[in-house]
């Protein structure tokens, strides 16, 4: 069943290649997704046999955070039938430049949509270190043509930066793994394999040393990939120049799969006894992001760069989490946050397709021109700042407590200045974008004919997001026991509770 | 005996009360050299007015008409807390010193009220001003009543939940002895010094308020009412008299302390004390001139400074 | 010092001088041809490092690398500095004398860091780890002082070689899987980088990226 | 329970019912108004009989969110906070039906009563709440529906502000929360208060620190100085049946949030009390102030509630000190007088807040210097609004006088213990000059808006306003004069709430209040024989006017003959000297061209006063975190190469840094 799961999306993408009519290609994805999804749940409801010797396993954090991206996958691909709709496949001309640009072959972008699913699948499923780097590198590459797919300047400007600094940091993770390989070669002839359970058993004979800078190239590696500061900087271009169906999946699916590369890391440390090193970078890492994140979302003037930001702050609130000891609260966050961040980039590809603008200072007045993506804007405001019920409340509450429980006063204020700041940061830019008469819609006449040349929204350009919304309310108030059983499950495995 | 007293304070407070602008006027005129005007006067003008019809502006609604009525009712009902001397009053109960000052606080409310209800520009003015010296006076008040109430009562540790060590105006003023005077007197002369600064204030005497200029941008009272007449004037004047009267006897409770227990001798005493205190008005009405508006809040609050003093001297003192 | 040693010494050694000669050189075909030499002698390392009797496994796995990075890479770049019209990398970010000068710092940094990591399993040279990190400091290098696109996909090469180097030497035990996979992915990389400074090329007319600073905050 | 559950699900079902009916703004509005009275009616029934009984009840069912449980108990203290908390919103629901008409086919009423009746029931929920995770929902829905009802009228860039202050406010506060709760917590699994405990780390006690805690962040709700910055921009936003309910009812679960806490944190110290009556005495003070200095009704209604908390803090302040020294007496008076203060600050700010919005309503107009003469077009919302102004200057016989009564007794009986005495000075200079002021106050407010001629043309479409909305303020106006007359039955009924408060059993309580009882019964008499005294003087006056015929005329203007409406007293000057006596504090902005020369042309004076905690606290603090973090902008440069360098660096630090 792993492997239906992971070559299932490989040979549909590549057959995706060879077929021609469009809407045979959209139903292939669609099937796909709900396969993917429909297999994600029976793995849920029973633990898949492990294969390739136990290559590819899925224990509680690979099922949590395959679950995550299946179920995500599931919700962008239905946008993207909308969106792929919308588009308009010829030249046409930039908003913000004015030069002339096409998009790239709907059929190059959908096989790389899939391969990337296959691929994020592989990074959850996989147990074994250099599979995991092979998977997580694969996931770079496959998704670098989905960022391109406008075809114009900025956006090969953000794909050239995400390949050559994504590119650099894997590099790092490679040698990291090497140096985890080192560090479990126990004399000339015996040395343990780079399987998460083995190194686990014997962690106590690893050497210490080795497995610290393993530990920290990886950590810097898939640090790059995660969008920890200060290795973020490729994060805002790719995900403001890239399609929002394609920056819902970079922040919503692959940011977790580099997450849980450096779990997988941080789990051979706590064997090793090593977890409060590992425990105190991740902390250091996870404040920085929050401060670089609140840094640049304050007075930004591109939405969905305040989004890649805000990624950035949460991937800092995640690896704060693990850093504090809150395992779960971690884990929460890193479904709430792909959850809410997946609905508030699809609802930010609805307003820029009313408005064509991504300027935070012209567009006003959402609420009215799009009633209801202007809602789930609010909301998702409110629910990645951490505002009740939604989900993120419970997570970041869960952490702060750990925090304090541990006497850590320092880090917990810290932690709630820079969520302070961020919050109001990001209330200064939503809010006056939400409210008030509308302006900075495409068509330059009175309001009301700009509203009317706006329409009404599409069914498939809401119900999406609408979705996510209503999860991310139900996880405010209610965690399935399922899921309960899950993440505990997971924040054992990572030493954390 | 008390029990008589205390029925007969309030009808001698009806009848006495407008004797003491009489008191003042005549006193001013001796300084002055003049024959000034009958002792009565007050009561001549309380009866003309009443016998007179009104003249209403236009402008006004029943809040004009409502004013009088409301501050009479209510200098009224403050008579009955008022001990005078050391008899209690009809009510005496714990706190009524603050229901005292309150009842003043809905006299000062309604005056102002009817004096914005007309329009009038000076009238808004007076009114103004009034509210301003009246958010120092009050604290002044109410501080000198809490310091001579403490006199003689810190020593208690603990407060008893049946019993309160703060007490009403009656037994405060019963307390009021020559005995308290010889232990407490720098307090005691405090506080009669802040209440009789009030005293100025709240009753629109030199140097806080000319009640007989004829400018009105100078006046603070007398312009707020400067719109009623017939029967509703008759009322403020009444009840401007029975203010007086209040404070007179608040502050000659404290400058009388004979306590003996005899009602004539307790009663002629503070009566007399009443009276020479209006004489003593009048001096000061003679003597010294109208403060500058700017000046009169530094009055006030060295009446609060005053006050203060004297509760800290209680405090540390015992 | 046996016989096979001295050879590993000098390997090592020819690879410093390759990438000091890559700090040195301002035109970028010559740089290309350097990264392909480096390319070969990394994959040779494995033969001459095997005490004679060679497993097939690396044997394939050398002859892979040697085609991969010692043909293919440079080809694929070749092309695209032709088609590009590009010849020298123009002022450089930091000048060539400072960045030899930077290589040599970066040499004594290496053999400090090198002598700081123990290996469990003493290694044939000494010399490998101190390479193996130079090898990477100088791919950093050359992607943050350099401005054509081409050099920055170099830098990246150079920095691969030195893992590779790096793991090559330490990690034999690697499954074949693993590392063939690995190799698809830096070729798979290199490929997209290739694709995306010809998109490069189309859309500014060259390969500066300079013109890739639009993105900002 | 299943009542005040009942009552909660009605509300929020009648909600979402009015918002599924947006389109139809009348029938949203009827669903709307009559949903909210009707779960609040079918609430307040659990709320009395609580009361009543004095009997607490709970119920306690899992919830599978972390640290969360559904725990929620009625004692006598949640039973006190929800008489407001469901009175008002139900008696403002009546007004709001027909004051929002005028809005409707412009704005979207369905949400707006949507957001309204959110914020009724999590403002129940806040109250009756028995766990953390749960409370904190509540407590920040109830903060998040009324941000959206605050932004009602979006389109003005007033109105915006406005809101995005409050929501910063609001936010940081909970922050505070967030870290009280969590300390209260320590180690443990659970977050209901049952396992509340003040023991922190190492068993030393952090009870201080979570007092201190509770005040910030409960405080900045209340409105406590210089918390409240939010307080005077968002109140007069919002629509005025919100207004009435934020100021009135809002701000008073700050209150409860730090009464119940002060219960689980034992015997207190004195320095809290010492904070509570600080806080007091600058709120009352200052609050009064700035609300002497404003020309904005309904701002100055929102500072005035500024200083009603300040009253109600002075009134805890004096019973928390009873508590740290063993003064029962005081304790029980100081919580008595606070908390009843909390019930009468929301009837007669209630009753003023709809009395604005009916003239507001009727003239469009808010800036008191543009109206006039309005009791000859709205009597009935003139004597009302009249009859509320009395009662919150806190004179007798209306209700505003009891609650003040009582803390000024507390403030005197514990003058002579050590530790009191200086606080209890201070309440009583602080009340007696909050009273002097707020008589300015309302006198300038209720004289210029409604006495007088009509400055400007504002008024003139004016006239009274529909039965529902005068039924709604006669309600809160009856409400002012019966608890002003029934002062000792009131108090006599707080006692199980009193008993909650305090930890003290039945017969201290009882005796404790003894000897305030006696003093309130005297003063409902006095009050009958001031209402006595009042009649016969105006029988009196009717008798003796009754021959004759009462002769009208303008009105005298001491010799101008051609007076206008314009040479009235205006509110800035009426309030001159008292904003220039505190210029220190108030630092009003003044733009002056003054009258000049033997032919003056225009003269002109405007004032503004802003709050000086804004101007001199926040904004700098905001200004200097902005600074900072806007250096930090160079990092992004756009250069792929600095990019790399800082993963390069990065890594070699990490490196130098661990393998030193």
């Amino acid at each position: 069943m792993i492997l239906t799961l992971i070559l299932l999306p490989i040979t549909a993408g590549v057959a995706m290649l060879g077929i021609r009519s469009a809407v045979v290609r959209r139903c292939l994805l669609m099937v796909v997704a709900a396969v993917h999804a429909v297999l994600t749940a029976c793995a849920w409801a029973h633990s898949p046999a492990p294969v390739l010797d136990g290559w590819l396993l899925l224990d509680a954090p690979g099922l949590l955070f395959l679950g995550i991206t299946s179920a995500l996958f599931l919700v962008v691909a239905l946008y993207a039938l909308g969106y792929l709709n919308r588009e308009d496949w010829g030249k046409r001309q930039d908003f913000e430049e004015g030069f002339l640009f096409s998009n790239s072959r709907e059929s190059v972008f959908l096989c790389c949509l899939l391969l990337f699913l296959g691929m994020m699948t592989l990074v959850t499923v996989s147990q074994h270190f250099g599979l995991i780097w092979v998977a997580v590198e694969a996931t770079t590459l496959t998704s670098a043509p989905l960022i391109y797919f406008h075809r114009h300047r900025r956006s090969l400007e953000a794909t050239w930066k995400y390949i050559m600094i994504c590119s650099v940091g894997i590099a790092l993770a490679l040698l990291g793994n090497f140096f985890l390989a080192v560090a479990s070669t126990l004399s000339e002839n015996s040395h343990v394999p780079m399987l998460v359970s083995r190194l686990i058993q014997s962690a106590p004979q690893l050497h210490v040393l080795w497995l610290k800078a393993a530990f920290l190239f990886l950590l810097v590696g898939y640090g790059t990939k995660l969008g920890l500061a200060p290795m973020h900087t490729w994060l805002p271009d790719a995900h403001s120049e890239s399609p929002s169906v394609i920056s819902a999946l970079l922040s919503g699916a692959l940011l977790n799969c580099a997450f849980l590369a450096i779990l997988r890391v941080q789990q051979v440390c706590v064997a090793a006894g090593q977890g409060d090193f590992g425990r105190n970078l991740m902390l250091g890492f996870g404040l920085f992001s929050m401060l670089i994140a609140a840094a640049f979302i304050l007075q930004q003037t591109d939405f969905k760069r305040m989004l890649a930001y805000s990624s950035v702050e949460h991937v800092g609130i995640m690896s704060l989490g693990i850093g504090v000891g809150a395992g779960y609260g971690a884990m929460l966050h890193a479904v709430n946050h792909s959850l809410t961040k997946g609905m508030l980039f699809l609802v930010a590809g609805n307003i820029l397709a009313a408005y064509h603008n991504k300027s935070t200072r012209d567009i006003k007045g959402v609420l009215t021109v799009l009633p209801f993506s202007g809602l789930l804007w609010v909301a998702g405001f409110l629910a990645i700042t951490g505002a009740p019920p939604f989900g993120i409340f419970l997570s970041e509450l869960t952490i702060l407590k750990v925090a304090l429980d541990q006497g850590r006063f320092a880090v917990a204020f810290g932690y709630l200045l820079l969520l302070s700041v961020i919050f109001i940061a990001m209330a200064s830019i939503v809010f006056p974008m939400a409210q008030g008469a509308p302006s900075g819609l495409p068509t330059e006449t009175s309001s009301d004919t700009a509203i009317a040349a706006v329409g009404r929204e599409s069914a498939l350009a809401i119900i999406p997001p609408m979705v996510l919304c209503a999860a991310i309310l139900v996880l405010g108030v209610y965690i399935p026991p399922v899921l309960q059983h899950v993440l505990k499950q997971a924040a054992v495995t990572v030493g954390t509770f | 005996m008390t029990m008589n007293m205390t029925l007969l304070q309030i009808p001698a407070a009806f009848i006495l009360a407008p004797l003491l602008p009489g008191v003042i006027n005549r006193t001013k005129a001796f300084f002055a050299g003049r024959q000034g005007q009958p002792l009565l006067q007050a009561y001549y003008d309380i009866a003309k007015l009443l016998r007179k019809s009104a003249v209403y502006s236009r402008t006004t609604t029943w809040v004009f008409r409502a004013g009088p009525v409301i501050s009479l009712a209510a200098v009224i009902t403050a008579l009955f807390v008022l001990p005078v001397g050391g008899s209690a009053a009809p009510f005496s109960f714990t706190g009524d010193m603050i229901f005292l000052a309150y009842l003043l606080g809905v006299v000062r409310f309604f005056t102002v009220v009817a004096a914005l209800d007309t329009g009038s520009p000076f009238e808004g003015m007076g009114a103004s001003r009034e509210v301003q010296f009246s958010v120092l006076a009050e604290p002044a008040l109410l501080l000198s009543l809490a310091a001579m109430s403490l006199i003689g009562n810190f020593h208690t540790a603990e407060i008893a939940p049946s019993r309160s060590l703060f007490m009403s105006l009656s037994e405060i003023y019963a307390r009021l002895t020559m005995n308290a005077w010889a232990q407490s007197g720098t307090v005691l002369l405090l506080a009669a010094g802040a209440i009789a600064i009030v005293l100025l204030a709240e009753n629109c005497r030199i140097p806080v308020d000319d009640p007989t200029t004829h400018l009105e941008l100078t006046m603070i009272h007398e312009v707020m009412v400067l719109d009623h007449s017939g029967p509703d004037f008759a009322m403020i004047l009444y009840a401007a008299a029975l203010k007086l009267w209040i404070f007179c006897a608040l502050l000659a409770g404290v400058l009388t302390p004979v306590r003996s227990g005899n009602l004539l001798l307790d009663t002629g005493a503070v009566m007399v004390g009443i009276f020479l205190i209006a004489v003593g008005v009048g001096v000061i009405e003679s003597i010294m001139a109208r403060l500058r508006l700017l000046r009169v809040p530094q009055l006030l609050s060295g009446a609060g400074v005053f006050a203060l003093l004297a509760i800290v001297l209680v405090l540390r003192g015992q | 010092m046996t016989h096979m040693e001295l050879w590993i010494d000098i390997l090592i050694v020819l690879l410093i001088l390759t990438n000091l000669k890559l700090m040195g050189s301002s035109r970028l075909s010559a740089c290309i041809r350097t990264v392909a030499l480096q390319g070969i002698l990394l994959g040779a390392l494995p033969l001459i490092a095997g005490h004679g009797q060679i497993p097939f496994r690396v044997v394939i796995l050398s002859g892979v690398t040697i085609l991969l990075k010692g043909v293919v890479f440079p080809w694929l770049l070749l092309r695209a500095l032709r088609t590009s019209n590009t010849r020298r990398e123009m002022e450089p970010f930091i000048g060539y004398s400072t960045s030899m000068l930077i290589s040599v710092g970066l040499i004594g940094l290496a053999m400090w860091m090198g002598g700081r990591l123990p290996l469990p399993v003493p290694l044939k040279s000494p010399l490998v780890v101190p390479l193996a990190l130079f090898t990477i400091m100088t791919g950093l290098l050359a992607i943050v002082s350099r401005r054509k696109a081409i050099s920055q996909v170099l830098g990246y090469l150079v920095m691969e070689n030195g893992i590779y180097a790096f793991g090559l030497t330490l990690a034999q035990k690697e499954p074949m899987l693993i590392e063939l996979g690995t190799l698809l992915d830096v070729f798979m990389a290199v490929f997209v980088m290739g694709i995306a400074i010809f998109h490069i090329n189309r859309e500014f007319d060259h390969i500066d990226t300079d013109l890739l600073a639009s993105l900002r905050d | 329970m299943s009542l005040i559950l009942t009552a909660i699900i009605v509300l929020c079902a009648s909600g979402l019912a009015s918002l599924g009916c947006g389109r139809i703004p009348g029938r949203a509005n009827a669903i709307g108004a009559a949903g909210t009275v009707l779960g609040c009616l079918i609430g307040l029934a659990p709320a009395a009989e609580a009361l009543w009984s004095g009997q607490a009840q709970a119920l306690h069912m899992a919830w599978p969110v972390p640290l969360g449980s559904f725990h929620i108990q009625i004692d006598a203290l949640s039973a006190f906070f929800l008489l407001p908390v469901l009175g008002l919103p139900a008696i403002a629901a009546i007004y709001g039906k027909t004051y929002l008409a005028a809005y409707s086919g412009k704005k979207n009423l369905g949400a707006s009563w949507f957001f309204y009746t959110i914020l009724v029931a999590s403002m129940a929920l806040v109250v009756i709440a028995r766990n953390a995770v749960l409370f904190l929902m509540a407590w920040e829905i109830m903060s998040l529906s009324s941000f959206f009802l605050v932004c009602f009228e979006d389109e003005k860039e007033a109105t915006r502000k406005a809101g995005w202050t409050y929501l910063v406010a609001t936010h940081i506060g909970t922050a505070f929360l967030l870290v009280m709760f969590v300390l209260l917590t320590h180690h443990n699994p659970s977050m209901d208060f049952d396992h509340f405990s003040a023991a922190g780390m190492n068993g030393a006690s952090i009870s201080g620190l979570v007092f201190l805690l509770a005040v910030v962040g409960f405080g900045t709700k209340a409105g406590f100085m210089p918390f409240h910055v939010w307080l005077p921009e968002a109140h007069p936003a919002a629509p005025s049946h919100v207004s009435a309910v934020m100021s009135g009812v809002m701000i008073k679960t700050g209150i409860y949030g730090i009464l119940r806490i002060l219960t689980f944190l034992g015997h207190p110290d004195p320095w809290w009390g010492w904070v509570l009556t600080g806080i007091g005495v600058v709120s009352g003070i200052l609050g009064v102030l700035f609300a002497l200095a404003q020309h904005d009704l309904k701002r100055l209604l929102a500072y005035h509630s500024v200083e009603n908390i300040g009253i109600i803090a002075l009134g805890l302040g004096m019973g928390v000190l009873g508590m740290a020294l063993n003064q029962p007496v005081l304790a029980v008076i100081g919580f008595a007088g606070g908390l009843l203060h909390v019930l009468n600050h929301a009837i007669f700010k209630g009753l003023l807040f709809l009395g604005a919005g009916a003239v507001l309503h009727e003239t469009g107009e808010r800036d008191i210097e543009k109206l006039g003469g309005l009791m000859r077009r709205m009597p009935v919302t003139g004597a009302l609004f009249l009859l509320g102004a009395v009662a919150i200057c806190g004179l007798p016989p209306l209700n505003g006088f009891i609650s003040e009564f009582l803390i000024y007794m507390a403030a005197l009986s514990g003058m002579g213990a050590a530790g009191v005495s200086l606080s209890g000075i201070a309440v009583i200079t602080a009340l007696a000059m909050i009273g002097g002021l707020a008589a300015a106050c309302f006198t300038k407010a209720f004289g210029v808006v409604f006495l007088g001629e009509a400055r400007t043309s504002a008024t003139e479409k004016a006239h009274e306003v529909s039965a529902a909305m005068r039924f709604s303020m006669a309600i809160l106006g009856l409400g002012c004069v019966l608890i002003g007359v029934s002062g000792p039955a009131v108090i006599s009924a707080m006692k199980p709430v009193l008993e909650t408060v305090t930890g003290y059993q039945n017969y201290d309580v009882a005796a404790c209040l003894a000897g305030s009882l006696a003093p309130l019964k005297h003063i409902s008499a006095a009050a009958v024989i001031f209402l006595a005294a009042a009649g016969v003087l105006i029988w009196l006056r009717r008798w003796l006017l009754s021959g004759r015929n009462p002769a009208e005329s303008g009105t005298w203007s001491c010799g101008y003959l051609r007076s206008s409406a314009r040479i009235q007293y205006t509110a800035s000057s009426f309030a001159q000297p008292l904003t220039g006596m505190f210029g220190f504090f108030l630092q009003t902005h003044q733009e002056i061209e003054p009258v000049e020369g033997y032919f003056p042309s225009k003269g002109r004076l405007h004032t503004d006063t802003g709050d000086i905690f804004t101007r001199n606290l926040y904004r700098p603090i905001f200004k200097g975190v902005e600074r900072f973090l806007l250096r930090l902008h160079w990092i992004q440069q756009g250069r792929v190469q600095l990019y790399v360098l800082y993963v390069a660096v990065t890594l070699l630090f990490l490196l130098v840094w661990n393998l030193r």
